[in-house]
């Protein structure tokens, strides 16, 4: 004799402390267990690539910004490669290294921002996502400092960047990734070896390096999983050939790994922008490009490592003052390809932690 | 020491396990009628109280409010398509009898049974400290075959139950 | 570069190669198993309105080798266009290839899962395509820039 | 620069007038306590009905002074209403109010002390803007909650939604009774005393059960269903552990457990540590408080069962969760903590303030670990419970139970057997809880290399497979 419950439709979201945004998800559940998950998305659709055929390639920058509005500059940056591709600029060696740094910074910003958000969704309340706060607060500040904005950056510009940083940027800077190995080694200390929270995110959301690899999964999630892919190292852009750093590669693929990628990564981080302060050299930081760049016709993708996987951005040209097509490729949207994969069969929280480890922002998978 | 307040509290208690009775099966809805039902549990423990039998009155509390509550309010989501109400049931007539007959029965032991009172004297001077080391000792002294008779009893039961809802493994 | 498979290539050159709608499939299954393409992962996809026909772009990655191959499929048909879906290939065009039913309107045979993804079902139009909302005497795109005719181009 | 980057390190010294004021509280304060010293030492307090050390024995001298009056009352209304009335109903009266009033300002100011110690916690500061230290925040609370709309979902049982923040409220209250704050200070000092607070905590699952299903909403219904498979498991090992400090102490009145920890010189946390620990434990999960909040989880199911509860009915679930927390916190002390006693102190110091500060410093640790710790899963939690500590503090109770039993067949010197006591337990918790966590499914043996591994070369599957292959 078995007594069968019936199956019930859960709608997690579109307001829900754990969809980190207006993200939905119809689950048809079996008590705790998930039989089915689908997502639904499109709250937050602005169709910004449809807005970006009616503006200039240079007024399209803030659009950027606006996607991932947690890693803004990483955003601006892979669209001004991508536009630079296109129309053949050259970008001074300063800028090149200023776009590293802000794009690290930005990283350390947005991994702090995914792991606190992850531990929030494990269940800790609040607590490691302040002390991660408070770090991004300090990145923040720098932004600010040298671009006026905190958020929406609007920083990179088609062929270079849009200021040199003020002189009290770089002490700054010093003493933050200063202390910054200081405050990893905290969060270390304070995470990585709870119990509870290998208890519930090791073997949790777990996905092989052949599976992660057919579903386009990039990013921490891909290097979770075990495979050594890096943007940065696979294809070089701005100025990262010349840095030295390592790839971190977890092993099992699990919530765990990926959270201790994004924790190394951070470290990592910390080493680029030592060699790039160090290495930071003078001159000009921006090329004069001509107000009405108008490319010819053709398309170029480039693609930066975002925080969160492959950023890229596909633009086509006509010839016209605006690019014919502008598609970004949001590793926010396509890192859920296997959430069910990931979800079905698994328990809701386990479904949650998940969802947290993927480290979504709303914004990137409507646009 | 039969004061006014130990009757008034028993006629209250009385009314309140009565009323909450009889509204457990007037009420058309199966989970208003658990929560009377434990009113009921809780109006017999406060009886149990008005008789200085204070482990008998938080065990009932305990056992009754607190647990089988519990086990009723599952039985009736774990029901399957039964609608959460009373409805028209063909047990009805005999669930009369039946009724009908218990309550003759507990009539007829209440009023046949000789009650033996407790003839010790008083209480306060034989330094009384409570039923419960009495009921211990009684459980696990004179009665001590019966006890544990009732527990093995009810490990079978819950072996059974467990036996009966296991899913085959193969 | 696509010689292993003949009849399916309609046009290369140095950067990409293009493919029959009706045999991407075949194609994507070819890339993906040769040894010498390798190509594991479609890194992007992306549908482009050519105003009449339209173009989609796989952006194929191959992780061990760290190459990239480009694949277009160029599909005629304006008004209702179809093509092969990459999925039964690569899972990882599952939510890319809604993407693009969705803003550009182009049906994938054979995925699992064709639905409107950002925008509701019953949704008229495509907005990614050019002939989305054409109004009296407005061409899509920017026909200049701002300041060339002094007034702001709405 | 560093200072404007990190405006929390930011320390304001203190004013010469501060010091000053301070100064002069201080030796305020130690004159009062050389005074009270004083006091106790030359016998002048005891038994007084101004003994404020203990308010039990100005209220037993009130009562006796009641009584006396009772007692010249007309036959009549003696035959009526008894010999005892007066004392009885101003006894209930006043320790009634006094209950009252001690729960609703802690929990007033609990929600501001949870809040700052929280916000320190996180590197945040808190309620800080109304009224000193923002210590008006509560009342600000109180106020909006009580303005609010209450909401009634659509399709909800009317009758079932209103009853469960009532009935939460009752036994939240009524767990109070039997803390013995001082020797003589007890609302309600039954000799089930025990049983009695098993039987109060017990009678809230179906308040809750009911909150949850009433709702109409699933979130509410998981949560339910979560809490109630919570309590029922957790019920069992806190009972285990409750009768461990029975058997000790031999017997279940509350107040006669403290007597027997301030007899011994000898806290039960030192006596049965595990006992403690699993009371505790077990105390979360009945609590809903982390790491064993799984029931009103917010990342999960939004609030659990008073998803649906808006305004004063959701403050009144809010209060009550605050309400037991220090409830819990109340009894931690008492059984474990060794209540008013603090080695010879309780003399100098009134009973009740002892025993307020360690029930303070018990809520301070549930707040602490509010603020570390994730979140267990329900299976998780569930299994625990079945599968390790339901088993481990059965065989623990037996093994007090042996020692009690050789105690008192031995007949050793107290302090030689208790230190044997302790010596055991504490060897049995240390060799439980060095398992722990593989009682979680952790094997540090077998577990693999945590950290990830660094490698600087780009690659696909081929290169994952090296990489695994070389570990």
């Amino acid at each position: 004799m078995t007594t069968a419950a019936e199956p019930y439709v859960l709608n997690i979201g579109p307001q829900h402390p754990s969809t980190h945004g207006v993200f939905r998800l119809r689950v048809v559940m079996d008590g705790e267990r998930i039989q089915d998950i689908d997502m639904v998305v499109g709250y937050l659709h602005r169709s910004m690539e449809k807005l970006a055929e009616e503006r200039t390639y240079t007024q399209n920058i803030p659009f950027t910004d606006r996607t991932d509005y947690l890693a803004a500059m990483s955003n601006n940056l892979g669209y001004c490669l991508a536009v630079e591709r296109l129309a053949g600029v050259e970008v001074p060696e300063r800028a090149q290294f200023l776009r590293v740094i802000f794009a690290e910074l930005q990283r350390l910003a947005s991994h702090s921002m995914a792991n606190g958000t992850f531990i929030n969704d494990a269940g800790a309340w609040q607590t490691p996502l302040m002390y991660m706060f408070r770090e991004r607060e300090k990145i923040l500040d720098l932004f600010e400092m040298t671009c006026g904005a905190r958020l929406t950056t609007n920083y990179m510009r088609i062929g270079g960047v849009s200021f040199d940083p003020p002189p009290e940027f770089y002490p700054a800077v010093e003493a933050l990734i200063g202390e910054l190995p200081e405050r990893i080694a905290e969060y270390t200390e304070l995470l990585v070896d709870n119990e509870i929270l290998i208890a519930r995110a090791r073997g949790v959301g777990v996905l092989s390096a052949a599976d992660a690899i057919n579903g386009s999964i990039t990013g921490p999630m891909l290097r979770a999983s075990g495979v050594p892919w890096d943007l940065r190292k696979a294809d070089p852009y701005c100025a990262y050939e010349k840095f030295d750093f390592e790839i971190p590669v977890g092993q099992n693929g699990d919530c765990y790994d990926r959270f201790m990628v994004r924790l190394e990564e951070m470290r990592q981080s910390v080493r680029i922008i030592r060699q790039a302060l160090d290495g930071l050299p003078s001159g000009s930081h921006k090329t004069e490009i001509p107000l009405a760049l108008r490319p010819a016709p053709g398309e170029a993708y480039a693609r930066v490592e975002g925080p969160r996987g492959e950023l890229g951005f596909y633009v086509v040209s006509d010839g016209g003052p605006a690019p014919a097509r502008f598609h970004i490729r949001a590793p926010s949207l396509i890192n859920l390809s296997l959430l069910r994969q990931m979800a079905v069969g698994a328990s809701l929280p386990d479904a949650i932690v998940a969802l947290g480890s993927t480290d979504i922002v709303v914004g990137e998978i409507d646009r | 020491m039969t004061s006014i307040g130990i009757a008034i509290g028993f006629y209250a208690l009385a009314g309140l396990a009565i009323g909450s009775s009889l509204l457990v099966f007037l009420t058309r809805n199966l989970l208003h009628a658990v929560i009377f039902a434990i009113l009921a549990f809780i109006g017999m423990a406060g009886l149990f109280v008005t008789l200085s039998a204070d482990f008998l009155a938080v065990s009932q509390i305990m056992i009754y409010a607190g647990a089988i509550s519990v086990l009723l309010v599952f039985a009736v989501m774990l029901t399957p398509y039964a609608s959460r109400d009373n409805g028209n049931s063909l047990f009805a007539p005999a669930g009369v009898l039946v009724g009908l007959g218990f309550a003759a029965l507990i009539g007829f032991i209440a009023t046949q049974v000789a009650w033996p009172a407790f003839t010790g004297g008083d209480l306060e001077a034989q330094n009384f400290t409570g039923t419960v080391r009495t009921i211990g000792s009684a459980l696990l002294g004179d009665y001590a075959l019966p006890f544990e008779l009732a527990s093995v009893l009810l490990l079978a039961a819950l072996v059974g139950a467990i036996a009966l809802v296991r899913e085959d493994e193969r | 570069m696509e010689r292993g498979l003949p009849g399916v290539v309609t046009a290369s050159t140095d950067e990409w190669v293009e493919v029959r709608p009706d045999r991407v499939v075949d194609a994507m299954r070819w890339l993906h198993d040769d040894a010498e393409m390798d190509a594991a992962t479609i890194s992007n996809m992306c549908g482009v309105d050519r105003y009449d026909h339209f173009e989609v772009v796989y952006h194929l990655q191959s992780l061990d080798l760290n190459q990239q191959i480009v694949v277009k499929v160029r599909i005629r048909n304006h008004e209702a266009p179809s093509m092969q879906s990459a999925y039964p290939v690569y899972s990882g065009a599952l939510l890319q290839e809604r993407e693009v039913y969705d803003l550009m309107g182009i049906r994938f045979e054979g995925h699992p899962d064709m639905r409107r993804m950002f925008l509701w079902e019953g949704y008229p139009g495509f907005p990614l395509r050019k002939d989305f909302l054409q109004i009296a005497d407005h061409h899509p795109g920017l026909p200049h820039f701002p300041f060339e005719t002094g007034e702001q181009e709405r | 620069m560093r200072a404007a980057l990190d405006p929390i390190r930011i320390r304001v010294p203190m004013s010469t007038g501060g010091m000053i004021a301070s100064a002069i509280t201080l030796v305020v304060l130690l004159g009062a306590a050389a005074g009270v010293g004083f006091l106790v030492l030359s016998g002048a307090l005891d038994g007084r009905w101004y003994d404020f050390r203990d308010l039990g024995v100005g209220m037993a001298h009130l009562t006796e002074w009641l009584d006396e009056q009772n007692a010249g009352q007309s036959e009549a209304t003696r035959a009526l209403l008894g010999d005892h009335w007066m004392s009885w109903i101003t006894s209930a009266l006043i320790g009634g109010i006094g209950i009252l009033s001690f729960v609703g300002g802690v929990l007033l100011i609990l929600i501001w002390v949870e809040r700052r110690l929280i916000a320190r916690i996180q590197v945040r500061r808190g309620p800080n803007r109304l009224g000193p230290y923002g210590l008006l925040q509560p009342l600000a609370d109180a106020i909006k909650l009580i303005q609010k709309e209450v909401l009634i979902p659509e399709g909800a049982d009317r009758f079932l939604f209103f009853l469960p923040p009532i009935l939460v409220f009752i036994p939240g209250l009524l767990v109070w009774g039997p803390v013995p704050w001082a020797p003589n200070m007890a609302y309600l000092d039954l000799n089930v005393g025990v049983l009695y607070l098993i039987a109060i905590s017990s009678l809230a699952t179906v308040a809750i059960f009911i909150a949850g299903w009433s709702s109409n909403n699933h979130y509410a219904l998981l949560g339910a269903m979560r809490t109630v498979a919570m309590m029922i498991s957790y019920e069992i090992p806190l009972g285990m552990a409750l009768i461990s400090v029975v058997l000790l102490a031999g017997s279940m009145q509350l107040s006669e457990i403290v007597a027997w920890q301030a007899q011994h010189y000898a806290w039960m946390a030192f006596l049965i540590p595990f006992s403690l620990f699993t009371f505790f434990f077990a105390s979360t999960a009945e609590l809903n408080r982390t790491p064993n909040d799984i029931a009103e989880a917010e990342s999960e199911i939004v609030a659990g069962f008073h998803t649906e509860y808006s305004g004063m009915k959701f403050g009144l679930f809010y209060a009550v969760e605050l309400g037991n927390a220090v409830a819990v916190a109340a009894f931690v002390t008492a059984f474990f903590l060794g209540g008013w006693s603090l080695f010879g102190l309780e003399l100098f110091i009134p009973g009740y303030i002892i025993f307020a500060t360690k029930v303070a410093a018990g809520y301070f640790v549930l707040v602490w670990l509010r603020g570390t710790l994730p979140r267990f899963r329900l299976d998780q939690l569930m299994a625990f419970a079945w599968k390790y500590l339901i088993p481990i503090t059965i065989a623990h109770t037996t093994l007090v139970a042996a020692e009690v039993t050789a105690m008192g067949a031995l007949a050793l010197p107290g302090v030689i057997e208790l230190g044997v006591v302790a010596a055991v337990n504490l060897a049995f918790t240390v060799w439980v809880m060095r398992r722990w966590a593989r009682f979680l499914g952790y094997r540090p043996e077998t577990e693999r290399v945590m950290q990830p591994k660094l490698t600087t070369q780009v690659g696909g599957l081929q290169a994952a497979e090296r990489m695994r292959a070389s570990s």
